[in-house]
């Protein structure tokens, strides 16, 4: 079936819906409005506004509501409108959600999933262009997964609802439109990376918005006569490295591509392992492809300029290679 | 009062002919991200900034095109900021969301809902410390009301006795959400209490009474007796932003708004009070639609900032602090 | 209600000598980091707690020793959580500031203050889907109302009619900023009406005044009338925490506030009622001496969580889900 | 003159404060209370509570208001009483102060400190000890420093308020009561890293609160004859690279040590910016150490098993000279 990657997130939650009645979405404009990226078009009618619960503007209320419901046994999908946002709402995700097992002597689940679209490229200006996988990659007891593909984007939910742990679930607005052809019943693996493209002279290692880009810079670099390797990290926390590290021992040369600013950028994580984990297999220096250190302008010519793009990359790679 | 309703008037039709040739520009896609529509709101920044001063500060949120407009930003550095120009009000890095004019003591533009309360504090501060004169004004929708930040501003504004009018422009709608689906409590101004703060009601969509409000409420602020909270009521006649389907609302209750039209009904009344006349309104919208092509022609002409100045004003270059 | 009267006096001396004791094993250093007192506060938990059921959702602050306590946490668990011990009701893991117990429906202990209001709105929206029949009841200090979460729950709560009973435990201060530092409306219960939501008050030091308030306010909330806040007026003896040098408040004021002490005074009325005598009132005091002894002879003999545990329950085990 | 960092911090806020009016003190309980961690005790009494200025507990509030002061023309120090509340200020020091002036088109300066305590190793468990350095150094826009001597700690201030960009100043809570003898006049450079001990064989990056134990591994290990170099980074947005790739040129090994969790920590980036530029340098691969990803528990011997300490710090060592 062809659909687009709004249709296959729909999909899920449809299906997660219908499976559990424990599950609901909640979030700004998820019912009548039919959601900001129109995600949950539709489902209202379905479902009713219980399940798909409009909330008011009060990111810290409702992803805590959230938090409570899962606490309380149900199953919330929490829609944050997008990562800008989800600032006001970090302390319920990291002082709460994360660590509540733990902290309690594990007496507690938090079973939410929270979900949120992401990133620049579409002349939204500095505050509404911010990539903070980071962040949230850097806090224990969260699962945190960037679908990167329409199959992922059908697949994802099922399991992420399946963990009694909270899931962060980060969406590159600008994939909302790809399209592709999804069998029934495919499945993901929300513990793994995935190679999305088999090669032999060069790792690029990528996830969610950027994956387009570095597909696209890969079949050009095979024109050049240069085969690389695409790998979509898929889930930033806990990070698959094993996947990454058996790339880098057939390739040795390695490219991380991540529109998150450079500095204390989830790329630089990447980076970092491979230094501790596999320095003697690099014949090259790694190569970081990320966004420059910049609050993103609204100029296209400027946006263009501050985010990574098939031009950069296919130079990052000539000079690993080089 | 006869200068100054036509200049009401005026005003008003800068706005709207200015919008209405953005979201034309929209279509072509010279203007691009999003775009947030003032249209039938426009007498709420007209009345408001024609009842205050050089010298207070204004704050304001993404749909601000009018509240620059009539705050004095000229329209052509509005238009290029809109089309990403250097030449626009923050060197095309901000957009529509993001209005800028430090001369003007127009604070922006912000895209984060509620996030100018707690800064309009804080402005407020300052000029108290400073023995500055103006008071603050703050824009912000019903949406905003169930932040957080509404709350804790509130609340120190009024604890710590600052010159700050909260002005809530309660268009009924945030985004898809109606009041009703959004507040327990839909009386808005009534919220002051919760605060010890004063508060006040006007209709948004008359422009001489939204004027007499501000005018009214801002001078109790800035006769020292603490901050305000005005709720304006109003409506937008356009989507929420240029990707909006508006499945949320009736066309019946759109189009009853839209019969109380803040410029006709303004026009109408300025023509029955002879204080002007049809030519005379004619005229106004005119010499607006001048402005405004003028505007697109100026922003067509300029110049983009180039790529190399991208980094600049990150941080302050060393030395020139 | 005979019993109840004196189980209620009962358990107010079993936090207070309780607490008395951790203060004391905190000057030992056997337990560490944070460890804030609720002595002078007893009649909130201890009245609130007897008037809920055990389907009852109950969520704390740091200050939760006694809510936890009179939940029924068995005090020996409470005591060796506060040594850190692993038989302690969070493993050791949490200390005084964390206390859970997932069995009865105790969901701690944070150290954010405000964070658990949020929390409160989800329980109570958890129950109303899955047609469990408790309400959730939040406790939360003074300074909590400042911040931006009380105002965004209150008005979920309310908006979406959940059975959620907020209550303030207002003891004047939040560290060491007094109330009318910290709020401009100082009347916290006037704060429901921005909410549509109905509010009381009662004596906090006055154990059957809080009962009374908590099963009134209580049973409105499980009737479907929506939510509800109270707030008790308290004062806490102690200082904030172990740390604090109380500058900010008078040896008058503190005395003046323990002239009312809530189990000297219940104690006192009692006897004049004729439902104890000295004696009895004496054996209560005594029971709860002996209960703290046991409790600290379990926390000292009880083995710690090994070093090799550490990583358990951050994520759930692979294929325990 | 022998003082505590706790001291320095008061003399430094206090000679702020009379050097220039614009400079005020906000922040919860540091007036009437003195300051969470006693920094400010007395300050209200010599300046007054309008200048030191109790809030009530509203972090996004306050915050914003800092920084809506110091747009209007103050210099104002918020003091957030620790990092761990800082997350419910975050849109305003993230989504404004970082970004204000550059969207703005350089119109507006933001000149704001703000202080914050950090930190774990008190026993005060998993919502009181988070180390989130490098979500603020992830920012374009902030400045992060992190004083970890008591000179810095007298000296940090000036520089920081006569920038007129934001800067966030990051103090571990355990450095409160060290003690330093420090001149008068002392300066500091908010560009640089710091060497805090020269040595030839190993290179040890480390910053804030993680200071002193480095430096005890460094004295333990020269009696092992192992003669490591200390550096601190001091401030950690922008980094100062270079110090720290001079350092690794002479001796080709280096661990980073930081408090935060490992994944995603600003470590990460370090050695990141090590595996970019300065691979063929390594005789051998860089090591962190760094939290366990656990959230932090209260009992003393898990929270010591979950922090760096000296003895993982000199079994990193050791690893990276064997
Ligand atoms: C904190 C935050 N949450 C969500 C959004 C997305 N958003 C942008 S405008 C808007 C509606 C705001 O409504 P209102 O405050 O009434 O202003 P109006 O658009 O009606 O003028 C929403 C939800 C945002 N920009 N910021
Ligand atoms: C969000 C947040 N800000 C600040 C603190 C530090 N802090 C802990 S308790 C406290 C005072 C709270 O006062 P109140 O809510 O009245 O409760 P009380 O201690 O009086 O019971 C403060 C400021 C915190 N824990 N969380
Ligand atoms: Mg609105
Ligand atoms: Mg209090």
């Amino acid at each position: 079936m062809r659909i687009t990657y709004r249709d296959a997130m729909r999909l899920a939650i449809r299906d997660a819906l219908l499976a559990d009645p424990r599950v609901l979405l909640m979030g700004e404009d998820v019912g009548l409005y039919g959601g900001s990226y129109a995600v949950s078009k539709g489902l209202i009618d379905e479902f009713g506004p219980d399940r798909i619960r409009d909330t008011p503007l009060s990111e810290l209320g409702f992803v805590g509501a959230g938090v409570g419901a899962a606490i309380g046994g149900l199953r919330p999908i929490v829609e944050i409108m997008t990562v800008n946002f989800s600032q006001l709402a970090l302390d319920q995700i990291v002082n709460t959600a994360a660590l509540l097992r733990h902290m309690s002597g594990g007496q507690f689940s938090v079973p939410i999933v929270i979900r949120m679209a992401t990133g620049a490229g579409r002349q939204l200006a500095a505050q509404h262009s911010h990539s903070l996988e980071n962040w949230y990659a850097h806090v224990p007891g969260l699962r945190v997964l960037t679908p990167a593909t329409v199959a992922d984007a059908r697949a994802m939910l099922e399991p992420a609802l399946a963990d009694p742990d909270p899931v962060v679930i980060v969406e590159h607005a600008a994939l909302y439109n790809i399209e592709a052809d999804v069998p029934d019943g495919i499945t993901c693996d929300i513990e793994r990376a995935a190679v999305r493209r088999p090669g032999s002279q060069m790792s690029l290692v990528t996830y969610g918005g950027s994956l387009p880009k570095v597909l696209a810079a890969a079949d050009l670099l095979a024109a050049e006569g240069i085969d690389a390797e695409v790998l979509d990290l898929r889930v930033l926390r806990p990070l698959d490295f094993d996947t990454v590290a058996a790339s880098l021992r057939r390739t040795h040369r390695v490219v991380v591509v991540d529109e998150g600013w450079k500095s204390g950028s989830l790329a630089g994580e990447v980076v970092a392992r491979i230094a501790e984990e596999c320095l003697f297999d690099l014949d090259a220096p790694p190569r970081r492809v990320c966004s420059a250190e910049v609050p993103i302008p609204y100029a296209k010519h400027l946006e263009d300029a501050a985010l990574p793009q098939v031009d950069s990359i296919i130079a990052a790679v000539r000079q690993v290679i080089a | 009062m006869t200068t100054d309703r036509v200049r009401l008037l005026a005003d008003m039709y800068r706005i709207r002919r200015m919008e209405e040739t953005c979201a034309e520009l929209y279509g072509l896609q010279k203007i691009r991200g999003f775009l947030h529509l003032y249209i039938g709101e426009e007498a709420c920044a007209v009345g408001a900034l024609h009842a205050l001063t050089d010298d207070d500060n204004i704050l304001a949120t993404y749909r601000e095109h009018g509240h620059a407009l009539v705050r004095g930003v000229p329209m052509n550095s509005i238009m290029a900021e809109m089309y990403g120009k250097a030449s626009g009000c923050s060197r095309g890095r901000g957009g529509s969301m993001h209005l800028f004019d430090a001369t003007r003591r127009f604070y922006g533009g912000t895209a984060i809902v509620g996030s100018g309360l707690p800064q309009a504090v804080g402005l407020a501060l300052a000029d108290t410390i400073l023995a500055r004169h103006g008071i603050t004004v703050c824009f912000f929708g019903d949406g905003a009301v169930a932040e957080g930040a509404f709350h804790e501003s509130l609340n120190l504004a009024s604890l710590w006795h600052l010159p700050v009018l909260f002005v809530i422009e309660n268009n009924l709608y945030a985004m898809g959400t109606a009041l009703a689906r959004a507040q327990a409590q839909t009386d808005l101004a009534s919220k002051a209490a919760g605060y010890d703060m004063s508060s006040s009601v006007a209709d948004g969509m008359d422009v001489e009474a939204v004027h007499a409000a501000v005018a009214d409420a801002g001078g109790r602020v800035r006769g020292g007796w603490g901050p305000h909270l005005l709720e304006l009521r109003t409506y937008r006649f356009r989507a929420h932003s240029m990707f909006d389907a508006e499945l949320y609302r009736d066309r019946a209750e759109v189009d009853g708004w839209k019969r109380r039209d803040p410029i006709t009904s303004y026009s109408a009344r300025l023509v029955a009070d002879g204080v002007l006349d049809q030519a005379g309104v004619d005229g106004l919208d005119r010499a607006a639609r001048d402005e405004v092509a003028e505007a697109v022609e100026f922003a067509e002409a300029a110049p983009w900032e180039p790529v190399a100045d991208l980094l600049t004003d990150v941080h302050t270059a060393r030395g020139m602090s």
